[in-house]
């Protein structure tokens, strides 16, 4: 299985490293994985996204072109991804900032409130964390485990955030789990 | 009356402008515009002095002042 | 109430800018604006701009531009100016752009006396690559190339362009600026004018130092980002005129 | 060796110099390589002896490099498009003085200021000599973070063995994209320098770092010994990957992060029937021009792709040399080619055969 | 027309430009150019408009250059090899934003600091481009002190009609010698150029000169654009002369000053019973390359001679794809090689065939 | 009388010199390594010369040596420093080199305090090349690129490298001498001592710029070479040490 | 008729203004002509030397590789360039500043003292002017008409030099011509 | 006795020597070295005072001062 995957947002949403941790988590796994920035000048308030690839096979072109799945946390990241994802795929919409409905039928659409979630449990800082979890629960790519891992690597030096996240992490997978 | 209109779309939520204002009139919009800020309004714009230090002030010509 | 007490300088264009929110780069525009168009020479004026954040003002300066390759408008300047000596020439300029790789060229455009005019944005850092040191961080202060923080021994300490370049002779104005509030902005806007003047009149180089800021690489909000440079710029590049020479 | 870590490419470049035992840093700051001069200002520091420097400029950059290399350092400088040709006196210096260093080049689109997305249009520049002069350096082209890594070592270790400038030409993704890498044992020796400049101590004779000769005949002599050393280079250090090329009749050729696309699209044509293989050059310069020609020889077509408008396909087609015609495919500016695209290059290619497949 | 003038090299480009309606320049001394900086030196401030600027470097004339062009002016800027590696950002901003100049290198031995004899090593350089990105330059390959003046004028000529840089690439030789040289009155008219940055004035829009292109897409359009560009001049602008191709068995390709060495080499050769002809690439970008693939079918082999130790020579072994052995005789470091030389070569050719003649 | 009351420094190997009669090149060579067998540092100093007539040095200097681009010295030094701290380097440049060409990479050693020593021999002229104007050329002075005499307005007036660096905080210790006549000489031997010296003390930046002349290029024998320099050259560029920071 | 002619002397010498008037002198015939320096950094006190072609035929390689003749006028010259005369050609010698005797005996040698003869008419700087006379007698390269008329247009802006020069010129070209 | 020795083919002539001996004892040969300079010498060696000026001011290092 080869999962690829697009997150967009606005600079500050934390969708990069939102990325990282799926990819990590893959690698933990043992997977092919590879991330890849979208990158530019300064242009705070634009939007930024990644692509992050897990697959059981062995690496090949590190660009995606037709993503599996995509997470948009704007609404200019719909406006953009929402036409590139593969018949079948999934896409994941934050509808705290998006009253936007996607128009696909071809895919599978979860409309997650992101932000909400993130303010009721305290931190905006924390939305990456609760779509990273919707996503993984509606795509499979990595265990939740493995996205636990992973964090824990990344912020080894700051294991009290650890804690919180999870709990963002878990809001975010439950809500897709139960939709 | 002296009156500051605002370009709300091109605002970037600075805030440059709210410490510019000496009779303290601009507050921040709890709504976002489109580009995702939240931007700059002059709720009691009757209070305005015509000054121009708000928009003198901005980085991004978003104020204009008015006669 | 058509009437306008403030507006946009016929010299900006209507478009929206890509600088972040707070960042002085746009009032620094404005004000070359501004003179430009109480000059009445827009028409006569080309504008050289460089690689750095601003290098996309020639979408925004509503005059003809040259784009110039990194560090590099003076000497592109000096190119435009020998050909149309009646015209307007200037280039804007970041302390990346002029004080490290462009410094050959900015110091011999004054010591030639090149009858151009020099806006030098000064905000202590390299704001279009991500935040890396610049030959104006301040000792001590953290970048993503002084990560501890610029160490002394190792990476030196702050150029002063206005007071170097003052001693040259070709440099007929010189002065430092800031435009953190609306005195220092009157300043600011005062010493610009003269520096256009000094080319109007034929007498040689003129630059302006304008302090800015740079809120996203230092990492703070617009408000805090001046606050920051009224207290740790200015010490370090004291405002004030370093050169007027009257011929 | 270390655990497999997750790592953008110009980060792994970094470590690779570090664990190459590369302390001595010079660089200046461009999009988007400027990850590895944040990383080197990072890590140096905190080395012994470790030293990082952020030149004023490309031009002083490299003649640091020069400095050092001279004085007997490891030592590397990173830029991209731009700031390479900068350095190309700087590189002509030190290829006609023989320093031995590492010289990175991030590669954006091109010409002028450009852009900043991934291109391969530096390639004339890295493999022909952008500088002035009869002189080569050792071009080595990753396509994946592990081999940012590896291939960095490997620079090392050939430039102080030759005393040679050594370019490591990537580009825009293969230095922001993250994989996971693995540093290993590094199990080369270091390279003595007798002519190193370290004072001249109680050696018998001062050393000299130099590259001019006034006499056109001693000068002469000077470049007959480069053309001497890079005969060897050529006859020893050529390095090149294939794939199914056993049977193949159309051959692609890529290079770095195009060989991964490439590669891709040599699958998908497989699974229609076509047979196609890959040939990946690894050194670019020494270009494997033999190796190629023996490959196309029983082919019946190559087609070279690369991020440029073709300039890689020069090389192709004099190691072809007429025994079979070459096809090119670029796209440039940053844009990047998908597999599907390279694919319908390749079925054009098969049509035109007489849909011999 | 002038009268007939004893003039160096250096100096007759000097007074070509002038002729040809350039007024303004920006150089930096270097052997063996120098006496064309001091020419324009001495001749341009007596002239109304004309402007001569000592730069401080290479790298701040050459952006002067493109500030100058980018205003609307012939404008010229002339080096040595390595002050020419130190154009090459500016080159490419140059090409990048479509400026017209003309560009002079007399090159000397490299590389490095090398030497200052003449040398053909920057070839590379020139015709393949030393800077960075998909870009070229028209290079112009001038033998005789009347080439140097005419090929300067057609040189702004092209420059203009295709918004282009040109190098002119002489050499050490060609610069310090002195021939008989008559400037012509010139038949070609001014171009106009509209999109000069000269204060917006009346127009409508502001004029904007500029390489950069953040959006790939709009940067490869651009890249297409040039590249459209180049495949016209490559059609319009290719020039060579040819000497005894018409039976020639053996075919020496040489420019510049060589192709004088060759060419007597050539007549030696002739008196021995041997078919050698000449094949001359006046243009060296484009390369005319379709005209030597067709003088080549009809001969048995090629020698390409230059004062390198090989670079044309990849351009003639494209050029013969295959098509007959492309053997290579080169001197470098400022040695410069006798007829006798290159007709030694051309018998061990004759003889390796069987001693057929 | 086997002993000597003068005789040729170890820092000079005993070949002869390319340089014109009577040029201060060779003085500027002796006085040198006159200093360096002084601070017994010859074995662990290493040159870097430049591109100028001075180029051959590699082969006068009875030390390790690198021969650096045009200009760039600094930087080659810089890089040399940096590998070996505990060693001494210096450059030994002429105007054209490190005023023109080399102006930012002089300017940067300053600025990051680098702890080289630069001996800066200013002929007011590009003597290797044949004469041409240099950055240091009189207003009027003739050369091969300046026919008519610099001219002012188009070509600028001499930069004073001495005073520009001064205003750098890395520069420790800049000195303007002449090795014109005995006196001179002794006050010119006593700066480059210093020079070195702070270098040893691991201070930063010295830079010592000796006025020095060109017959062959100024057109004259070197006894009026001397009194051209005297006249014309000291005028501007005065002597005296314009910085002179102990740590 | 191909003339390739070699002068050489100390820098101060001036064989560069004597191999130019001597390459105009040719060109005024209508001949085919090249002048080519010796270059290189100032080393005062080097010794300098200049080819010229002077030729019937079309113009080719301009480079001289064995010289029909030679004038030199210094010791260091006579070392380097002795050797170097086709068989059959000319070698001029300074005899005022070089006492050592040539050893080919199968070129023609004229040794002329040309700084005692520019001396007797006051004025070494015309040394290269004997030279020249010199040459032209001993090859016939140029007819000494040409020569007068190459320096008048040389120095057309000083006409009073032509005199005390044509003199000079003629010295040395009788003193070849009774030889 | 204080004695000045001249490396006479190393000498360039440029007569920096003769004007730095304030007793005046240096003096130009009229005859050639083998680089074609006249070069330097000291007739009345005799009477040097050891001063070494002569020495210090030659650029070439022409000059030795012996005991
Ligand atoms: C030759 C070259 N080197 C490096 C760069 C990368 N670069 C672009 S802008 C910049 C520095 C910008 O800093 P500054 O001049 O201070 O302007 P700011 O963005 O702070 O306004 C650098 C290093 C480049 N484009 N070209
Ligand atoms: C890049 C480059 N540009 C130009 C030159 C030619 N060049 C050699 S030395 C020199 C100037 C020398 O003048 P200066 O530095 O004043 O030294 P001086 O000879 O007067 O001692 C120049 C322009 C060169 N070698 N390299
Ligand atoms: S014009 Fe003055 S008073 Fe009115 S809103 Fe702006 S700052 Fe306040
Ligand atoms: S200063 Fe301008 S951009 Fe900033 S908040 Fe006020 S109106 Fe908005
Ligand atoms: S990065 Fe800094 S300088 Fe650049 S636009 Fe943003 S705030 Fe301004
Ligand atoms: S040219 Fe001038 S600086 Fe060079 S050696 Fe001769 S006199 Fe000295
Ligand atoms: S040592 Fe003194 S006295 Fe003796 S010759 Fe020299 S300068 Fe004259
Ligand atoms: S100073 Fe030296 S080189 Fe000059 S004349 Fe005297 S001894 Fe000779
Ligand atoms: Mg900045
Ligand atoms: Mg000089």
């Amino acid at each position: 299985m080869k999962q690829e995957i697009i997150m967009s947002g606005f600079g500050g949403q934390g969708v990069m490293v939102m990325g990282q941790l799926l990819a990590y988590a893959g690698m933990l796994e043992e997977k092919t994985v590879s991330w890849m920035p979208s990158y530019g000048p300064e242009m705070r308030g634009g939007t930024a996204n990644c692509s992050v690839i897990v697959s059981d096979e062995a690496s090949g072109a590190p660009i995606i072109y037709e993503p599996t799945s995509a997470v948009v946390l704007n609404l200019p990241s719909l406006d953009k991804f929402e036409s590139t994802v593969k018949s079948g795929g999934v896409l994941i919409i934050n509808s705290s900032l998006i009253e936007k409905e996607a128009t696909r039928k071809d895919i599978t659409v979860y409309r997650v409130p992101v932000n909400d979630i993130a303010a009721e449990l305290g931190n905006l800082k924390m939305i990456n964390m609760v779509a990273l979890g919707a996503l993984v629960a509606a795509t499979g790519a990595v265990s939740l485990e493995s996205v636990y891992k992973s964090f824990a690597k990344k912020f080894a030096s700051k294991p009290h955030l650890m804690e919180a996240n999870k709990i963002a992490i878990n809001r975010g997978y439950d809500c897709v789990k139960k939709a | 009356m002296p009156k500051p209109v605002f370009n709300e779309e091109r605002c970037k939520g600075c805030e440059l402008c709210t410490a510019a204002c000496k009779k303290e009139l601009i507050v921040m919009s709890t709504t976002f515009n489109g580009k995702g800020y939240n931007y700059a309004t002059c709720p009691q714009e009757e209070e305005c002095v015509g000054c121009c230090l708000c928009a003198k002030t901005c980085p991004d010509v978003v104020i204009e002042i008015y006669k | 109430m058509t009437e306008k007490l403030f507006t946009r300088p016929e010299g900006l264009k209507d478009i929206p800018t890509h600088y972040c929110p707070g960042c002085h780069h746009g009032i620094i525009h404005r004000l070359v604006a501004e003179v430009i168009d109480e000059l009445d020479v827009r028409k006569q004026t080309i504008a050289v701009v460089p690689v750095g954040c601003s290098v996309l003002a020639y979408d925004y300066f509503n005059m003809d531009s040259q784009e110039a390759a990194h560090g590099r408008a003076p000497a592109v300047a000096t190119g435009i100016k020998r050909v149309h000596p009646d015209k307007v020439v200037f280039t804007y300029q970041g302390d990346g752009d002029i004080a490290a790789i462009g410094c050959a060229e900015i110091v011999h455009a004054a010591a030639r006396g090149e009858k151009i005019t020099t806006i030098f944005v000064n905000n202590a850092i390299y704001g279009m690559t991500g935040g890396q040191m610049a030959p104006t961080s301040l000792v001590g202060q953290v970048t993503a190339t002084s990560p501890y923080g610029r160490q002394q021994p190792l990476a030196g300490t702050p150029i002063r362009l206005s007071e170097m370049l003052a001693t040259l002779d070709g440099a007929k104005f010189i002065a430092r600026v800031s435009v953190n509030g609306p005195k220092n902005m009157a300043n600011a806007r005062a010493a610009i004018k003269k520096a256009f003047q000094v080319q109007l009149r034929g007498e040689g180089f003129a630059m302006v130092e304008v302090l800015s800021t740079c809120p996203t690489n230092w990492g703070k909000t617009a408000l805090e980002a001046g606050q920051w440079l009224e207290e740790h710029m200015v010490p370090q590049f004291p405002l004030g005129t370093y050169k007027n020479v009257q011929e | 060796m270390s655990e497999k870590l997750l790592m953008k490419g110009n980060e792994a470049i970094g470590e690779a110099a570090v664990v190459a035992g590369c302390r001595h840093y010079f660089g200046y700051p461009i999009t988007p390589q400027s990850e590895l001069i944040e990383y080197m200002a990072k890590r140096l520091p905190k080395l012994d002896g470790g030293v990082f420097v952020q030149a004023e400029s490309e031009v002083a950059a490299i003649n640091m490099v020069y400095g050092a290399a001279g004085a007997g350092a490891r030592v590397m400088t990173s830029s991209s498009s731009p700031g390479m040709s900068l350095k190309q006196e700087g590189i002509s210096y030190i290829a006609g003085a023989e320093l031995p260093c590492v010289i990175v080049n991030v590669q954006r689109g091109g010409p002028g200021l450009g852009g900043i997305q991934p291109a391969q249009s530096d390639y004339f520049q890295a493999t022909k000599g952008g500088g002035h002069g009869d002189y080569h350096c050792v071009v080595l082209a990753p396509n994946s973070v592990q081999e940012m890594a590896d291939l960095t070592g490997l620079g090392f270790d050939l430039a102080d063995q030759y005393r040679t400038p050594v370019i490591l030409l990537a580009d825009g993704a293969l230095g922001q994209m993250m994989e996971p890498v693995i540093f290993k044992e590094r199990t080369s020796k270091p390279v003595a320098k007798p002519w190193a400049t370290t004072g001249v101590g109680e050696r018998a004779q001062t050393n000299i770092i130099n590259s001019l000769f006034l006499k056109p005949e001693e000068l002469e002599k000077h470049n007959e010994h480069l053309q001497a050393k890079y005969a060897t280079i050529t006859e020893k250090e050529i390095r090149w990957e294939g794939s199914m090329l056993e049977d193949a009749e159309l051959v692609l050729v890529a290079y770095g992060i195009t060989s991964r696309i490439a590669y891709s699209a040599m699958e998908m044509a497989r699974a229609e029937g076509m047979k196609v293989g890959l040939f990946r050059p690894i050194t670019l310069w020494p270009f494997p021009e033999k190796a190629l020609h023996t490959v196309l020889s029983k082919a019946s077509a190559a087609l070279a792709v690369e991020l440029s408008t073709g300039q890689m396909v020069e090389d192709v087609r004099l190691a072809s040399n007429g025994v079979v015609p070459v096809h090119f495919y670029g796209r440039s500016g940053g844009m990047i080619m998908t597999p599907n695209q390279i694919l319908d290059q390749i079925r054009k290619i098969f049509q035109a055969k007489g849909g011999k497949q």
